[in-house]
C-alpha cells in the first residue's frame, strides 16, 4: 500500500544518488539536463541550481573531456589504502571537464605518477572504470563496487 | 529569574514540508528525504515563491556523522535543493536539534540579517541495526557515569518514569494510555511510520499468526494487548516497546518569513509568537527528578514572549520520545498540576476530540522519531492543524488558533518551546 | 547581487580565551580544554564579569561523535563551566564550525534576544590515529564522487593548487613561503602546537640524528629543508608535510556583549562591524578552481556591512589549513589581485613587520587546527593584535584598528568573513 | 619545557574526567566542594555551578545512601551486551542519593530485576564496584575497567 509504493518511489527516483550510483554500476555516467533552462548537473541533481525547476532529464556523458586539475596523493583515503595504495603506491585524482561541459572528481589512470609535476592540465581523457571489492561501511554493502575513473589520453 | 526575553521583527510560517517518515534502504541519503520534504513545502506556498529569495538553510541533525559517514551535510543539502551559495548551517542539540534550527532561524530573521529562512531537519538513522543505533544515541549521555552504569536512553526515561510513580501514583497503564492515543493518531497521518492504530495492530497480529499457522491470538482490549509481554516486551521497566518512538528515516522543513513581508507568500501565515530555550544537567545532578525543568524554564520564557498562559494553548505537539516524556511535558509545560496529567489522560482530554489535543500526527511514538527532523516535524503539524489543512485528523473544536511546539533533547538537557499564532 | 546585510543592534568582543592546542591524552576531554579556555577568558576581562550573566553558550565541534562519541556536548560544555540553566547550542559547518557559531552568536544578540552570549569552538582530535582522523575529515567530501575518487582533503586543496599554478604560474616554493612565515610566528606563540620556526626545526633534527649516531645533516637553508623529501614528504603533490596544518586538540572561546554594554567589561572592547557568510558546491561543481568563490561572496558582504575595502585591512586571520589555502584566500580576499598574492609572499608583505601582517599567530599550520576550535581561535588572535596584547608577536606598526579573520570549511563550501574594529 | 607541563598540568588536573576515572580505579568515589560556596559536585567539576567559583577541592564520598529512581533495562547497552547483559539477563541501574546530599547514576546489585516493580525507592545502598575488562574505544584503552556501583542493603 502507499508506505511502500512511497518508500520505492523516493528509492528509484532516478535523480537520487542511489540511480546515479546504479547506472555507475552498469557502466553508464549520468548527469541530469534541465528541461527548463538545459543546465546539466553531474552527478544528477532533483532541483536545477540554476534555475530551480525541478523537472530535469537523466543524460547519459559521452565520456570525453580534458583534465583541469589534479593532484598525485602519497597518503591515501581509507578506500584507497584498502585497494593497496598509499605511501609505496601514489595515484592520481583530478578533476576532468567533459565535452558536454560539465565537471566531475575522479580516478585518474595512465600518467606517470612517479613525475607528478609533469601531469599536463589540458591532458585529453576518456572515461574508464576501475572495479574493487569492498567491506561494507555505513553507507554501502559488503562486495565489489564500480569507481568512476578516467584515462589519460597522451 | 531569567530576563524577559523579546525578538526585535516577527516572523511568521508559511509553508512546510515532510518527507514520508519510515525506512528507506542504504542508499537512500538523508539528504534525499530532505528534497521530499522541500518539493512538499514548495508546493504548499499558496502564492509562491522564488527559492532564489532564501537567504539561508538552518538544518537540525544528530549525526550524519555516526550514521551515514558524513558531515558538513547543511551545504551538501544547500547543493541538493539548489540554493548554493546561500549560508547553510548545521545545529545538534540532540534530538532538539531541529528545534534549535528553527529558534535559530527566527532570531536571524528578527535581528534583521535574513529575511527568509528555510530552517528543516533530516535524519538517516536505518543504515545501522538497532545495537548500533542504541550505541549513536547512548553517546549524548554522560560518558563518566551514565554510559559505565549501563544506562540506555529507555533506561534515562524510565528512570523519570519510577521517580513519577514513586512521588504521584502514576502507574503504567497511563502510559499504555498515550500509546494508544497516539497511534490511532497517527493511523489518520500519512506521513507516518507507523499508520495503524492499536486495533489496527491487534488484528494484523492476529492475521500474522492464522496465517502462520498458529493459534489465533486474543486480547479482550488494547490494555490487555499491551500488558502481553510477548507483543509488547520491556525494554527499560517500566517502558516497553509500545512506550518507546520508533528509529526511522526522514526530513522536514519549513519557510520562515519576517513578519512584514509573510502575506506575500500566503493569506494565512501562522507566526511565531513565542519562543524559549533551555538546558539542563544530566539526570543526577538535578534537583527534582520527576520533573524536566528546561521544560518549565524554556515554556516560562516562550510564554512571558507571547504574553499568553499554559491555559491559552489549544493544540500542542509534545516530546514524546517516550510515553513517560510526554506525561511530564504536560505538567512541566503548566498544561496540568505536576501529579495531574493522568487524570486527563484517563478522560482523553488530550485527543482529536478533546479539549487540548496532544500530538495529533500521531507523535513521535507512531509518527516516527527521525530524530534530527522531529522538532521542524512538530511545528509543520502546528502549521497544518492552524490553517484548518490536517485531513482526516483536523481538530474540529473552534478557534484552534494557538498552537505551541515542545521539542527535547536527551534527557531534556535541551528543550525549546515555540508558540503559534494564527491571526 | 546579494542584499545589502545589516545587524539591527552592534556587538563587541570582550573577552577572549584559548587553551594550549596541542596532543592531549586519551582520557582529557574536549570539554576539559574548554575549562582551560574558558579560565584564560575569565581573567581577560578587565573589569570582571558575572558568569550568571551569559545569556547563552554557541559552541562549534565538527565530530566530537566520531572523536569522542560523544553528542548534544553543547549542554554538557554548560555544565562544565557552571552556566547551567543557559541555552547552549552545537553548531557544524565542518572546519568553519566555530566560525558560524560565532556569527550567528553576533546575529542572536543583535536580534535583541540575548545581550551576552559566549561563543567558542573544541576539538579532541588526537583520541584517533592519523588514518582515522583522516576518515573523519573525508566525511566532509562528497560521497558520490569526491571519496570514491580516492580524494583526501590535502588531495582537495592540492588540486586547487595545480589549478593555481597552471593559471598564474605560481610555484611550490611560494607554499614554503608560507609555511615558513606561519612557523616563524607560531614560535613566538605560547598557545601554538609547534612553538618552533623552521629553522628551529632543523636544528632540532640536526641535533637528533647526531644524539642517534647518525651523520649530521645540512640544509643551505629553510628552501633546502622543505625540499628534502625525507624531511617533508609528499602528502597530494604538491602539497607536502610542511604545507598542511596539525592535528591536536584545543578549545578557543571569546564573550560578546552587545555595544550597549559592552565598555561594562572592559575600557578596549573590540567591535564586530561586518559579517559574511556563503556556501558553495563540491569543487569540481564549481565555474573557477584556482579561487574559492564563497570567499568573495561572504568578503562581500562582511565588506559592505562594515562600510570598509579590503585595502583597510591591517591585519587578517585565513583559514591556511593548507598553505594554498592562505595564498588564495588572500586573493579571493581582495588583499591581491588574482594571481598576484605570490609577488606579496615573495617580498614578505605578510610578516610580522610587514605592510599587511597575516596569520601572527602561526595560523593553523604551526598555531594547529583543533577544527571546531579554528574560526574563534582567529577571533582571539585579532581580539589581542588589536589590544596591543600579544606580546612578543605583537604587530608593531601603527594604527593596527581594523582587523579580518577567514574561516573556511571543508573545501570552502562553507566561509565566514568577521571584520573587527578598536574605535 | 612549557609545552609537556601545560600538558600534564591538565591531565593531572584533579578535577577533570581523567582523575575522576583514575580515583575510581583506585575505589575511591570523589566528588569536589566549591571552597566559597560549600556546593558539592558529583563527579567533580572545576567550576562551581552554583557561585561560578573556581576553587575546588576534592572529596571522597563515605559511600552510603539511598536509591531515589531506577530502571530495570532488558535492551541492554552496547557495554552491558559486552559484560553478557540483555534479553536473558536483565540489569538494574538507578540513581543514588548520597548521605552527602549529592546524587550519581550507577549500577544497582542486590535487588530482584526479574520483580522491577518490587524495587523500593528509598532502599539504602552502599558503595560497591564492579571491575570488567573491555576493548579499547575512542575514548578508553583496552583492558579492566572498574564501574561504579551500589548494592542494596534491604
Ligand atoms: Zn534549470
Ligand atoms: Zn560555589
Amino acid at each position: 500500500m502507499a508506505l511502500e509504493n512511497k518508500f520505492s518511489e523516493v528509492a528509484e527516483n532516478k535523480l537520487y544518488s542511489l540511480a546515479y550510483n546504479k547506472f555507475l554500476s552498469e557502466h553508464k555516467l549520468m548527469g541530469a539536463r534541465c528541461k527548463k533552462c538545459g543546465h546539466l548537473s553531474l552527478p544528477p541533481k532533483p532541483i536545477c541550481p540554476e534555475c530551480h525547476g525541478n523537472e530535469l532529464e537523466l543524460e547519459e556523458m559521452k565520456g570525453r573531456g580534458k583534465l583541469v586539475a589534479y593532484t598525485v596523493i602519497a597518503v591515501g583515503s581509507p578506500l584507497m589504502v584498502e585497494e593497496g595504495y598509499g605511501r609505496g603506491k601514489h595515484y592520481c585524482c583530478g578533476i576532468v571537464e567533459l565535452e558536454e561541459g560539465a565537471k566531475i572528481c575522479a580516478r585518474i589512470s595512465g600518467v606517470d605518477t612517479s613525475k607528478p609535476e609533469q601531469i599536463k592540465i589540458g591532458t585529453p581523457v576518456e572515461l574508464d572504470y576501475v572495479e574493487a571489492t569492498h567491506a561494507a561501511d555505513p553507507t554501502h554493502e559488503e562486495g565489489e563496487r564500480t569507481f568512476l575513473s578516467f584515462k589519460a589520453l597522451s | 529569574m531569567p530576563k524577559k526575553r523579546k525578538l526585535g521583527r516577527g516572523v511568521a510560517v508559511v509553508g512546510a514540508g515532510l518527507s514520508k517518515f519510515g525506512i528507506y534502504p542504504k542508499g537512500v541519503r538523508g539528504q534525499d528525504l530532505f528534497v521530499e520534504a522541500y518539493n512538499e513545502l514548495r508546493s504548499s506556498v499558496d502564492k509562491g515563491f522564488d527559492p532564489g529569495d532564501i537567504d539561508a538553510l538552518y538544518l537540525g541533525n544528530i549525526s550524519s556523522d555516526l550514521f551515514e559517514r558524513q558531515v558538513h551535510i547543511a551545504p551538501a543539502v544547500a547543493n541538493r535543493i539548489g540554493i548554493v551559495p546561500k549560508p547553510a548551517i548545521r545545529f545538534e542539540d540532540a534530538c532538539a536539534a531541529s528545534g534549535v534550527a528553527f529558534r535559530e532561524a527566527i532570531i536571524a530573521i528578527s535581528s534583521g540579517i535574513y529575511d527568509i529562512v528555510l530552517a528543516g531537519g533530516l535524519e538517516k538513522m536505518t543504515n545501522l541495526d538497532t545495537t548500533q543505533v542504541t550505541e549513536v544515541l547512548a553517546a549524548a549521555m554522560d560518558p563518566d557515569t551514565e554510559i559505565p552504569a549501563g544506562e540506555t536512553f529507555p533506561g534515562i526515561y524510565a528512570t523519570i518514569a519510577t521517580a513519577h510513580m514513586a512521588k504521584y501514583g502514576t502507574e503504567v497503564e497511563d502510559f499504555m494510555r498515550l500509546g494508544i492515543k497516539n497511534h490511532y493518531n497517527g493511523s489518520l497521518n500519512p506521513h507516518a511510520h507507523f499508520d495503524a492504530s492499536i486495533p489496527d495492530i491487534m488484528k494484523r497480529r492476529a492475521a500474522s499468526a492464522v496465517k502462520k499457522g498458529l493459534p489465533e491470538p486474543h486480547w479482550a482490549d488494547e490494555m490487555e494487548f499491551l500488558h502481553d509481554p510477548k507483543q509488547n516486551p520491556v525494554i527499560a521497566w517500566p517502558m516497553r516497546l509500545f512506550d518507546c518512538s520508533t528509529i526511522c528515516d526522514g526530513a522536514s522543513c519549513v519557510l520562515l518569513a519576517a513578519e512584514d513581508i509573510a502575506r506575500n507568500f500566503t493569506d494565512k501565515p501562522i507566526f511565531v509568537i513565542g519562543t524559549g530555550q533551555a538546558s539542563d544537567y544530566f539526570l543526577a545532578e538535578r534537583k527534582e527528578l520527576a520533573s524536566i525543568r528546561a521544560t518549565k524554564l524554556a515554556a516560562r520564557e516562550a510564554y512571558e514572549m507571547a504574553g499568553v498562559s499554559p491555559q491559552d494553548i489549544k493544540i500542542a505537539e509534545v516530546h514524546d520520545c517516550f510515553t513517560i516524556a510526554e506525561l511530564v511535558a504536560m505538567e512541566d509545560l503548566g498544561f496540568y498540576k505536576p501529579g495531574e496529567a493522568v487524570k486527563a489522560i484517563r478522560e482523553g482530554e488530550n485527543r482529536l476530540d478533546g479539549k487540548l489535543p496532544i500530538n495529533t500526527d500521531g507523535g513521535l511514538k507512531a509518527k516516527g522519531h527521525p530524530i534530527g527532523a522531529s522538532g521542524v516535524g512538530m511545528v509543520v503539524e502546528i502549521f497544518k492543524q492552524l490553517r484548518g489543512e490536517a485531513g482526516p485528523r483536523q481538530v474540529k473544536k473552534k478557534d484552534v488558533d494557538l498552537g505551541l511546539t515542545h521539542n527535547a533533547g536527551a534527557h531534556g538537557s535541551t528543550i525549546v518551546v515555540n508558540i503559534f499564532q494564527r491571526r
